[in-house]
């Protein structure tokens, strides 16, 4: 499924060694949950690269994305619908984050700003507890849950979504930023905002832009993750912090650095877990982490000098 | 001069009103528990706040320090037969010399590269924590043994109400003596500005370094009355939410302000409690309080309330 | 200086608000609960049915005349699962509530932090947690209602028995349950010669669990696996156990026992074995069993008034207040110490749980034979035995 | 000639492949002022950078007192007697004018955090005496114990300069000292300049008040485009046809001798 036929074939080979079906499940697990953490570093990137902000409530959004549609699936409404609903609810959410939030601080100190995104996520996970519960729920699985042998391995139809979802949207988001005038206007204000301004971007827009814009990011993970984690009105903490890792192992503001930091800190951990230690296999990714950091301390796609705090 | 000394004197003053006038009106181990764990959390914070707003380093693992101060206290008497006092300072000094060891190549990064590498740091202790459960008890915690004075029985919320506070009090005389000695004064000139302070041979590596040390002993030192308030510790103490709360404070507070700690200190002990009423909403106004003093007062709550008192008295 | 005296002033009014609020409330006549829940936190899946069971409950004893002519005031405090916090509200309840008893905390490692609070104040606490700790050793004022949960892995280990299955591999997550679980199932292993053959953990955060259930699957000589978690964690082991082509019988445990694990692991949940308390199959019970009655009652009462389906937490939260003032009726009077020698008296109570039987060695008073193994057909539970 | 305190060896550096500076030297002897000038965008304060630490030069050496200091930090080359102030402000803005000089002792005093803490550090009434007899010297002790950030330009310029004396140093590099002062606070720093020459200090300087210049340098280097043009007695240097091309052409002898370089409003090509 994954693999060309005759690649597939060759492989067949090897199937016989146990240890490579263990691999291969591994590596899937690990995929399948790099690509979470990846979509949540991709809503810390684009915020980042807009407004200089580290944004704690982009795990928030991913809980919108995974709560909203969940109750209006439960509801009755079907699923493509509930999924643009939460997306709009988050956008909504987004945009109030950064026009109640975020403007009014506008200029304060990098540390002040993370300190009102955390408090945002401390009042919407108090506000979802409220208009939601505190129990789990689920959504279906887009293409049903019978799992897919791959040469031993199996993996879940729904972890084929998330990881072609942050494909998508990294591939999207790179061509935006590159290709598109809008996409230039966003980098610029990520450059220097001042300047944007004289040139006539008109950054306020752009900064209200890259917060929907992120929230929506962040809604589609929820959705998308949903059926394979189940979501709680307080997964966004757990997510933020990995999020915040994957995005700073990348270097801080770069797409792609993002999805490669998510997807190495999901593999790290399911290779952790698979051939090291259960119970530290989150310590091996941090580990590795720190490692990588004091070898290249702007991240591994980081410039040096777009340090910006 | 006169000034400085002023100023100096009435922020101790201050500080030992805060201490004194409500340990002796208040008779409930309720109430001092509260002040206590204000007291605690304020010393750490006020150790953070020599790393963050006179250093200009921030750390999202401080509560790693808490910990390790905190579990020394439990772990070496209890499965090691140490002296408690031993255990103690060895608490301390242990996480003093991680602080050095590992400062020493994470204090390179900068700015969120920091944060996520403290970040780590951080969790690593508290992973340790709680999966050794054979020293620590792991999630369930451990018991701490009671600490006693010449045959007197430390235990009750009174007597570490009058403990913390005094160990705070000293705390902020300690913090007061080294941002005006000639350490002090290097690392608030790292702090506007690393490039003059170079040139004028300050180490900044080094100065970091020692802020760094010096704020993860505050903690240690906190974590260490924690556990013997308590009596009983569990990996909480270590989490990265208490890492982040203790660098909230900091931030509420003010960071560069040796009140800052304790006021935003205070602020998270007594809106806790004040919340748990009306527990349904508690998360939301947290969130929201939380939000609104860094809009409206985003120094901090002491150097605003400050400045609005010294311009009122100017005009 | 005057606005220091000022903030001194306003702080020690911010402190004194509770008194007034707590003293107004004090009203002549009634007589005070508390209640230590993790509404929020990792563990609010206890701690919100435990709420809505105990809100419910002393609604309804009220109405009723309440216990001994006075009515019930319950005071609830968050603890969020924070062990440090809980001792805050503990000493609150204590010394500001004046309570005569507390129920909770929902999980144990906030009940061992507190145990000494009320063993100094001489009041009862009936915990919520699973872990076998809170009681044994024993504590004079400390009782709890759920099964320990080394209770649960001696029920699965003596249901193994019976199929003649020796090898088992354990997943558990790394929170209090888990880890409860794990050093429970290795600790009552050998008694029914059981080997443990894998031994794997996860965090209470992790989304994917396929490595470590890979590398089960692939102990050599594997019988069964048998799970520790709760939560979203335990529905996704369950999923994941499915999607790794898991083939040797899948035992979960009591923590899953609510509908909504069902729910969230679908078709995976199906021929899955757990011990569960006799309320979740209430309506499956023979009509001899003597636990039917207050089974089928409190699901009854309880879905009724919540629209949700039951969970066994929010029965545990239901034994802990009858058994509480049941003691409270038997000493007719709510003064804690006697309340206290009546909890400990407590025969034959017939809870959600089971029947509990306390003495003064054993502050849970439940036996193996409360859980009932259960499984899952049709999406609904069934009675596996 | 006394042996120099400072020398720079065909040090360089590079940003995205524009040569910024390129195989420049100079020396700077004890008494004796060297005025470093050019067009905006020559490089000067680059070339400051790569002599005081700033910037790690890519290739040549760096001496300061004899010692190679060649790659050393700001820290090091301190230590070794090298001191300089900036052409935009590096004020610790949230310390008193006093407690900025006494950030400029660092060097001078013992340092031991235990101590510090325990508030018995010794040596700290020395630190204040001597910082209050430099800011005397320089005419701001009346402003001593305000907060730098509320300190006017022109004070703040010459307390940067007291703070780098502070340190009691060899060699001295001072970026455009007088930039933005009046006529008044120019001559103040024209005589303080000479003052410290004869005290025995090296002095290096970049300026663009040419009759600052002029009246103050022993010898001029002028840098174009990151190179160095022209080393020499400061009359000679002025009537150098080389320097006037480099001024774009336009500048008549008279006016670089007498009055300011037009740096500001002719871009270097």
């Amino acid at each position: 499924m994954l693999l060309p036929r005759n690649l597939k074939a060759l492989c067949r080979l090897w199937v016989a060694d146990r240890f490579m079906a263990e691999l291969l499940q591994f590596v899937i697990s690990g995929l399948t949950v790099g690509a979470v953490y990846a979509l949540v570093a991709l809503g810390f990137t684009l915020i980042y690269n807009a407004t200089d902000v580290v944004n704690f409530a982009q795990g928030e959004f991913v809980m919108i994305g995974g709560m909203v549609s969940a109750f209006a699936y439960a509801a009755g409404v079907p699923l493509m619908f509930a999924a643009m609903l939460a997306i709009i609810v988050a956008i909504i959410v987004g945009l109030i984050l950064y026009r109640f939030g975020i403007e009014p601080a506008r200029g304060a100190s990098s540390v002040v700003l993370i300190i009102i995104t955390i408090g945002a996520s401390i009042a919407m996970r108090g506000l979802a507890a409220l208009v939601f519960d505190k129990q789990f729920h689920k959504l279906p699985a887009f293409s049903g849950e019978a799992a897919i042998r791959v040469l031993d391995a199996s993996i879940v139809p729904q972890a084929l979504w998330v990881l072609g979802g942050a494909l998508v949207i990294v591939a999207a988001l790179w061509l935006f930023l590159t290709r598109t005038l809008f996409g230039k206007a966003v980098l610029a204000t990520a450059a220097n905002r001042m300047a944007a301004q004289l040139v006539g971007v008109n950054t306020s827009f752009v900064m209200s832009f890259s917060f929907a814009a992120s929230a929506a990011i962040g809604a589609i993970a929820g959705v998308l993750v949903t059926p394979i984690t189940f979501t709680s009105y307080d997964v966004g903490t757990a997510l933020a912090l990995k999020g915040f890792a994957a995005a700073v192992l990348g270097g801080m503001g770069n797409p792609l650095g993002a999805v490669a930091g998510g997807l190495i800190i999901g593999l790290l951990e399911a290779l952790g877990a698979g051939y090291v230690s259960s119970s530290y296999k989150d310590a091996i990714a941090f580990m590795v982490l720190i490692g990588v950091l004091m070898l290249m301390p702007g991240g591994l796609f980081g410039k040096a000098h777009t340090e910006r705090v | 001069m006169s000034r400085l000394l002023s100023s100096r004197y009435a922020a101790l003053m201050f500080v030992a009103l805060v201490v004194i006038v409500p340990g002796l009106m208040l008779n409930s181990s309720f109430y001092l528990r509260v002040g206590a764990l204000i007291f605690i959390f304020g010393f750490a914070a006020l150790g953070l706040n020599l790393l963050m707003g006179y250093a200009g380093q921030v750390s999202l693992g401080h509560a790693g320090f808490i910990g390790i101060g905190a579990y020394a206290t439990a772990v070496l008497p209890t499965h090691f037969g140490w002296n408690i006092f031993a255990a103690m300072a060895a608490g301390v000094a242990g996480a003093g010399l991680i602080a050095y060891i590992v400062g020493g190549p994470i204090l390179r990064l900068k700015g969120h590269y920091l944060a996520v590498a403290t970040l780590a740091l951080g969790i690593l202790i508290s992973m340790v924590i709680s999966n050794e459960v054979k020293y620590t008890g792991g999630p369930d915690g451990m018991a701490v043994p009671r600490l006693e004075v010449f045959g007197f029985r430390l235990r009750t919320a009174q007597h570490w109400y009058w403990i913390s506070g005094g160990v705070l009090f000293l705390g902020i005389v300690a913090a007061q003596n080294l941002i005006e000695s000639p350490t002090g004064r290097a690392l608030r000139a790292l702090h506007d500005s690393e490039v003059a302070a170079g040139t004028l041979g300050i180490d900044a590596a080094r100065y970091k370094l020692i802020a760094f040390v010096v704020s993860a002993v505050y903690a240690a030192i906190s974590g260490v009355c924690f556990a013997l308030l308590n009596g009983h510790i569990t990996p909480d103490s270590a989490s990265f939410l208490r890492s982040v709360e203790l660098v909230t404070m900091v931030v509420i507070g003010g960071m560069g302000s040796i009140l800052g700690a304790l006021v935003g200190a205070a602020l998270l002990g007594l809106l806790e409690q004040l919340l748990a009423q009306f527990h349904e909403v508690e998360t939301l106004i947290l969130g929201l309080v939380m939000m609104a003093v860094m809009i409206f007062m985003r120094d901090g709550i002491v150097p605003t309330l400050q400045r609005l008192l010294f311009s009122r008295r100017a005009s | 200086m005057t606005g220091v005296r000022c903030f001194v002033k306003s702080s020690l009014a911010v402190l004194a608000l509770p008194v007034l609020m707590a003293g107004t409330a004090l009203a002549q006549g009634t007589v005070k609960i508390g209640a230590l829940l993790a509404v929020t936190g990792p563990a609010a899946f206890l701690g919100e049915p435990e709420e809505k069971t105990l809100k419910m409950y002393v609604e309804e004893l009220n109405a009723k005349g309440g216990v001994n002519g006075q009515k019930i005031e319950l005071v609830i405090y968050d603890d969020g699962g924070d062990a440090s916090k809980t001792r805050t509200f503990a000493q609150r309840l204590v010394e500001e509530d004046k309570v005569v008893a507390i129920l909770g905390p929902s999980t144990s490692g906030p009940t061992m932090a507190i145990s000494q609070v009320v063993e100094d104040a001489g009041i009862p606490l009936i915990s919520f947690g699973g872990a076998a700790v809170i009681v044994q050793p024993m504590k004079k004022f400390v009782f709890k209602t759920p099964h320990s949960d080394r209770m649960a892995c001696e029920k699965v280990f003596e249901d193994m028995k019976k199929k003649k299955l020796t090898k088992a591999g354990l997943i558990t997550g790394t929170d209090a349950f888990g880890k409860s679980i794990r050093e429970g199932c290795i600790a009552a292993a050998p008694t029914y010669g059981v080997e443990i053959v894998g031994d794997e953990t996860y965090n209470p955060t992790d989304k994917d669990m396929t490595p470590q259930l890979t590398n089960l699957k692939n102990k050599a000589g594997i019988q069964a696996i048998m799970s520790g978690s709760f939560g979203a964690p335990a529905a996704i082991v369950t999923k994941n156990v499915k999607q790794v082509g898991v083939t040797v019988p899948f035992y979960q445990n009591h923590g899953v026992a609510s509908k909504s694990w069902i729910d969230l692991s679908g078709d995976a949940a199906e021929g899955v074995l757990l011990p569960a308390a006799a309320v979740l199959v209430a309506d499956k019970l023979a009509d001899s069993d003597p636990q039917k009655k207050v089974a089928l009652a409190y699901k009854t009462t309880y879905e009724k008034a919540t629209g949700k389906p039951i969970s066994t937490f929010g029965g545990h939260a239901y034994d802990g207040l009858m058994i509480l003032v049941e003691a409270m009726q038997r000493a007719k009077t709510s003064d804690p110490k006697k309340v206290r020698d009546e909890i400990e008296k407590t025969k034959g109570f017939i809870g959600t749980a089971g029947i509990f039987n306390m003495t003064d060695k054993d502050h849970m008073g439940l036996d193996l034979a409360a859980f009932k193994m259960v499984t899952v057909k049709g999406g609904n539970w069934q009675l596996a035995e | 000639m006394t042996a120099p305190v400072l020398e720079a060896d065909g040090v360089g550096i590079s940003f995205g492949g524009v040569r910024a500076v390129d195989n420049v030297s100079f020396r700077a002897y004890p008494g004796r002022v060297l005025s470093i000038i050019g067009p905006n965008g020559a490089g000067k304060t680059t070339l400051f950078n790569l002599v005081s630490g700033v910037y790690r030069s890519d290739s040549g050496r760096i001496r300061v007192n004899g010692v190679d200091a060649t790659g050393a930090r700001p820290a090091r080359l301190a230590q070794l007697g090298l001191s300089r102030t900036f052409q935009n402000l590096q004020i610790f803005g949230r310390m008193t004018a006093l407690e900025n000089v006494m950030v400029g002792r660092h060097l001078r005093e013992r340092h031991n955090v235990v101590l510090h803490l325990l508030g018995v550090a010794g040596g700290e009434h020395a630190t204040r005496e001597a910082s209050e007899a430099l800011l005397d010297r320089i005419g701001l002790l009346s402003h001593a114990h305000e907060e730098a950030s509320s300190l006017s330009y022109g004070v703040l310029k010459r307390l940067e300069i007291a703070r780098a004396l502070a340190t009691e140093p060899k060699v001295l590099l001072l970026d455009e000292p007088a930039a933005g002062c009046n006529a008044v606070e120019t001559a103040e720093i024209d005589e303080l300049l000479i003052a410290l020459a004869k005290s025995g200090l090296a002095i290096v300087l970049v300026e663009h008040d040419m009759k600052l210049v002029m009246s103050l340098s022993d010898s001029v280097l002028v840098l174009d485009q990151g190179r160095s043009l022209v080393e020499g007695p400061p009359n000679d240097v002025a009537r150098d046809p080389r320097v006037i091309a480099a001024y774009l052409g336009v500048a008549a002898e008279g006016d670089l001798a007498g009055g300011r370089m037009p740096g500001g409003t002719h871009a270097a090509t």
